[in-house]
């Protein structure tokens, strides 16, 4: 049988694996061996359920949108991961992830952050826990996502800016996987999306898969089957991704859409739309797409949305894109800011701009009436203000 | 016999400079590797730069970010380093990032390697297995050592392992950390420097990371065969014409 | 027996009434005679609950906070309303109100708002319903809580300066008020507090009272019983405080505890401390207790909370303080926001300086270790970030 | 018998003047009153000032501010008045929000004003049937009478209520609208004074906001016994001085 998960080499199809210099093998070794272990016992899962549910506050609501189904003429239902605490899925992982490094005993937390959401629920997750964090975050992220910086100072994080290269996504992984070499022992890299050596990108899908796990039941509820026709996510790293699919990858049925950013345009040379620019290669560990030259030096992406704004993309989506399973999609800024903006006004949920790309595939693709459209929304948009209100001129 | 095993089999302490090739100027490749040698240095190390060179402190970033702006080019350097056996005797590797290998092809980087005359590559984002098991062959096949790393985190087993795998030296990361990021060993180092001695490898070992003075070398030797700098390198042409090598390399060794 | 809700006037014991010009009384009336009714009706209820889980994303957790109830050697538990789609309480009751608007008829709606978060329930639940929305908000509040007016304004509402008086909530008030009178027939006004004429204090009340009726079944869960031994939460108008006591209010063995703003001091003359400075009153269209000179003119209050900056306290309050009912403590900017900070720290949530006021009680008062305590939060922080990193220097 | 039921048995149309105690100057009370009665006024509002008119538009509203800021209170205003009656002879209304009244207690305010020769209270914000039930007797003890707002949209079966209650006039607000808001009348207005003139209630009705100039003094007092200005009045005592009050009342009547 065909399967679109990860095999015990690390690898999804021929992406994936572990393209690590040799002082983070101990570390990332460590996690290998005992990542499914841990994450098996009982005792965590308690404990990470626990926390989901009384502090992030899932389940969260899967909402039929009623004003945006009129609009479009399909059934469109909104995962609302929006209203977790700290207002995007990434708490989804952190929890997981900080469970686990206690477990690991590791007591100095390190990250990289795009949108701050990542960097922000990493914060809260280490203030619960009461462990050190550092956060770094690309220059260019610190001024385009200030409340997230605000946020994380507030939670007692240190940000640290990356000031090498595009000054953003990538260029904070750098220096956090730098910050990891330099500190072996006692920390713990939290990675932020489904991206990385392996086990990463499997640890943070499992972790998120709780998403689709609800998605479900509720449209059971909802619908009275539990397979939508079509999940819709964006695609950074493609973290939100992996768990909107997670439990249909498998099933054929349902139809993954995965919206990449195509900033000004395709062909604009500010873009990251990775599946279609990019070619196959390695980043930050991992053997996936990535947008790169001839030469295998790597591009610096563009796109309005901070989360985004990364030139490669998780190895299940390289294994998605080149399989077929999924359809690929890349929305420009504007269109993404349109259905943002749109979203707001029919419905009264204001997304994050990488939510809003996902959103966008309404102006680009028909669907049936009697589709069940299920949109991954990943987070709100409050990080994402005063980027709305300049676009718009409010 | 391998120019880098023919090295190690001298009986002295072995001095080795990495470089980021296309910096400071686009075309001071050859000239730095032609002072380099006169100047009694032991091996080199050419960087082939990357964009994201992640295990790299800030200063061989900045000269790798430099020498991209340059222009420096997988082809380009190739190209500045077809002719380097007519002068230079010393054991030269490359050192890189996988990525900008693995879209040249592999096997295609070998084999002009091997024409060139390049004796052994450093990825240091090429893990054990994935060359044990996919290319170790080629690398054989075009007569290149690879270098492997350990740090004073790596497994007394995996060090056998790497060893058993190995087949030039063994590239031992002082401390674990990103390069340029020591200012001076303590016993810490010494300790692991000598622990590893005490192993009684097969392959001989080379001290990097670190090593930026007469001082940081002297302790780096006494328990290996060699030590390699690099940022303290990068730093030098940074501030200095490369016609002042000699004094540097002199500087280290004194 | 002895009761604190309202009665058939609209009275709580001597206060609440609807001291009202005659402008504003078919208005008012229309509404008394129909709200309990709509309220009661199948389809109501149904639209309302519907929307409170898949909208706003209720339940809202109730979480047990172990960092801090181990600094404070007690059990506190958090009525975590900052999860709430647009981040506070204040939804809840405007969720409500659109529906009791749109069955009246009115397809017009104004707000006031302080600290921008009921202006932002409002706009959202406008957006959601396709309402054209108009949003009164003090000139100062405005400047202190800008996020919110950009959300307001992605939302589709006009947000209108209040130029009179503090430039706070009070005046962002009587504009809406105004505004009412001048449009007394298709409009409805969502006040976003228990204040207000009768029946506004009942109906906002009742509309709130979905975060005690969870506490309940919640607590049930956590602790076996469904009575706190004490609720806490700060007062503006009363709204989150009166949905968090309002099942409990009869049970004199749940101690109620209210906090109110005392500014810079309640000696200082920059103050909000309605029940201890204040005196009995009409203040917009309600007799209660209020901050007032011997002429009985009205002190324009002061803190650092523009939710709490509200020289009046809602009739259900008064007559809970003048009781005896609930206890009164008042807590200063710096304690607030030394507790808010704190929150963060300790369990990894931005609270609202609103809700940062409900916290800093622990503080003042020892509660016994095994003193089951639940604080509203009332709503999350991140519209306040400038305040607090200014405050702290961060 | 009550000057206002004295005044409102005269064959004529009644111009009633509203202003804000304490403005443009403190001590303008007693001036602007005299100066009002000497133009030909028929009835004054003396305006107790508050903080927060909220059933008044920005002219009022500011007017309020200022007086406020002059240093109006209660006590200072019956102080100003307490000679009154020894020049002037036209109907007094105080017309102010609840709050003050009730801080002063409502007993000692109506018999202060008694004491003075007040002979009415507009009060917006105290309800009809809070008047009935708790103050009725005060109001009639002291001689006052209470005039009632009524709106476009209160019913006709209200309407018959405030009339049966009321003893006075009936105060009938042109439009559902804060004072100083409307500039002039239509249709709409003109046939809802019509529909209330037809009812032939028991009191007479005075209209009041909007009423700006002659001709909307005219259009306002086609149906009705009078018409009350307040912010036009208000807005040309703060361009021009308390002597042209003449000049303002005589345009009106013209
Ligand atoms: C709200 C939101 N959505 C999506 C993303 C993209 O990440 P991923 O592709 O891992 O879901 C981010 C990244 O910061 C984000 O904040
Ligand atoms: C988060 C929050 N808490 C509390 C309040 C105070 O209102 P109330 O006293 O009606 O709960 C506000 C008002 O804006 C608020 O935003």
């Amino acid at each position: 049988m065909k399967t679109y998960n990860v095999n015990e080499k690390g690898y999804y199809g021929e992406f994936g694996g572990a393209y690590i210099p040799e002082m983070l093998y101990p570390n990332v070794e460590e996690l290998r061996q005992n990542y499914l272990k841990i994450m098996a016992e009982p005792e965590f899962q308690k404990e990470f359920n626990q926390l989901l549910k009384d502090y992030v506050g899932r389940p969260s609501p899967l909402y039929f949108a009623k004003r945006l189904s009129e609009k479009y003429n399909t059934k469109i239902y909104l995962k609302r991961e929006d209203l977790n605490h700290t207002g995007a899925h990434k708490i989804n992982n952190t929890i997981g992830q900080i469970l686990m490094a206690k477990r690991l005993g590791k007591h100095r937390i390190i990250a990289e952050t795009g949108a701050g959401q990542h960097g922000v629920a990493t914060a809260t997750v280490c203030a619960l826990m009461g462990l050190e964090c550092i956060v770094y975050m690309g220059e260019i992220d610190i001024a385009r996502q200030a409340p997230n910086v605000a946020r994380m100072k507030m939670l007692g994080a240190k940000v640290i800016p990356a000031l090498s290269g595009s000054r953003t996504l990538k260029d904070a992984t750098n220096e956090a996987i730098r910050d990891w070499i330099n500190n072996p022992v006692d920390t713990h890299y939290i990675i932020g999306s489904v991206v990385g050596p392996h086990p990463y990108p499997d640890m943070v899908a499992r972790f998120q898969s709780i998403v689709s796990e609800e998605i479900q039941w509720q449209l059971k509820k909802h619908e009275g089957k539990t397979k939508p026709d079509y999940v819709i996510a964006c695609v950074g790293g493609g973290s939100n991704a992996a768990g909107a699919y997670y439990y249909f990858l498998d099933y054929d049925e349902v139809k993954l859409i995965a919206v990449e950013a195509a900033g000004l345009g395709i062909d604009s040379g500010e873009s990251a739309a990775t599946s279609v620019l990019g070619k196959e290669g390695i980043i930050h560990g991992s053997k996936t797409l990535l947008m790169q030259t001839n030469d295998g030096q790597i591009i610096e992406p563009y796109s309005i949305s901070a989360g985004l704004d990364y030139p490669g993309v998780g190895p299940m989506h390289a294994h998605l894109y080149t399989s077929g399973r999924a359809e690929f999609i890349s929305i420009t800024d504007s269109e993404a800011m349109k259905a943002g903006l749109e979203l707001c006004q029919l419905e009264g949920i204001i997304p994050a701009i990488e939510s809003a790309h996902a959103l966008a595939i309404f102006e680009q693709k028909t669907f049936k009436p009697d589709d069940i459209v299920v949109v991954s929304l990943s987070g709100r948009g409050d990080k994402d203000l005063e980027t709305y209100i300049n676009h718009f001129s409010l | 016999m391998n120019r880098i095993n023919q090295k190690l089999q001298q009986d002295k302490k072995l001095l080795s400079i990495y470089f980021t090739a296309g910096y400071p100027n686009l075309n001071d490749t050859v000239t730095i590797i032609q002072n380099l040698e006169k100047s009694g240095v032991d091996m080199i190390e050419i960087g082939l730069p990357f964009s994201d060179p992640l295990a790299d402190g800030p200063t061989i970033q900045a000269s790798s970010a430099q020498a991209l702006k340059n222009g420096m080019t997988t082809n380009l350097l190739f190209e500045q380093l077809k002719d380097i056996r007519k002068t230079v005797k010393i054991p030269l590797l490359i050192m890189g990032y996988f990525n900008p290998i693995l879209q040249y092809g592999v096997e295609a980087f070998c084999k002009r390697c091997n024409e060139i005359g390049i004796d052994g590559l450093i990825i240091p984002d090429l893990p054990v297995d994935v060359y044990n098991e996919e290319y170790k062959m080629t690398f054989e096949k075009y007569g290149l050592i690879n270098v492997f790393l350990i740090t004073p985190q790596t497994s007394e087993e995996r060090i056998r392992y790497i060893d058993s795998i190995s087949n030039g030296f063994i590239y031992m990361v002082s401390s674990a950390s990103v390069t340029g990021s020591q200012t001076g060993f303590g016993k810490e180092q010494t300790d692991y420097f000598k622990r590893i001695a005490d192993m009684t490898l097969n392959n001989p070992q080379i001290v990097g990371f670190g090593i930026s003075n007469n001082k940081t070398f002297t302790q780096a030797t006494q328990h290996t065969k060699g030590a390699i700098i690099g940022s303290a390198f990068i730093k030098h042409l940074s501030k200095n014409c490369v016609d002042t090598i000699d004094g540097f390399v002199k500087s280290i060794e004194k």
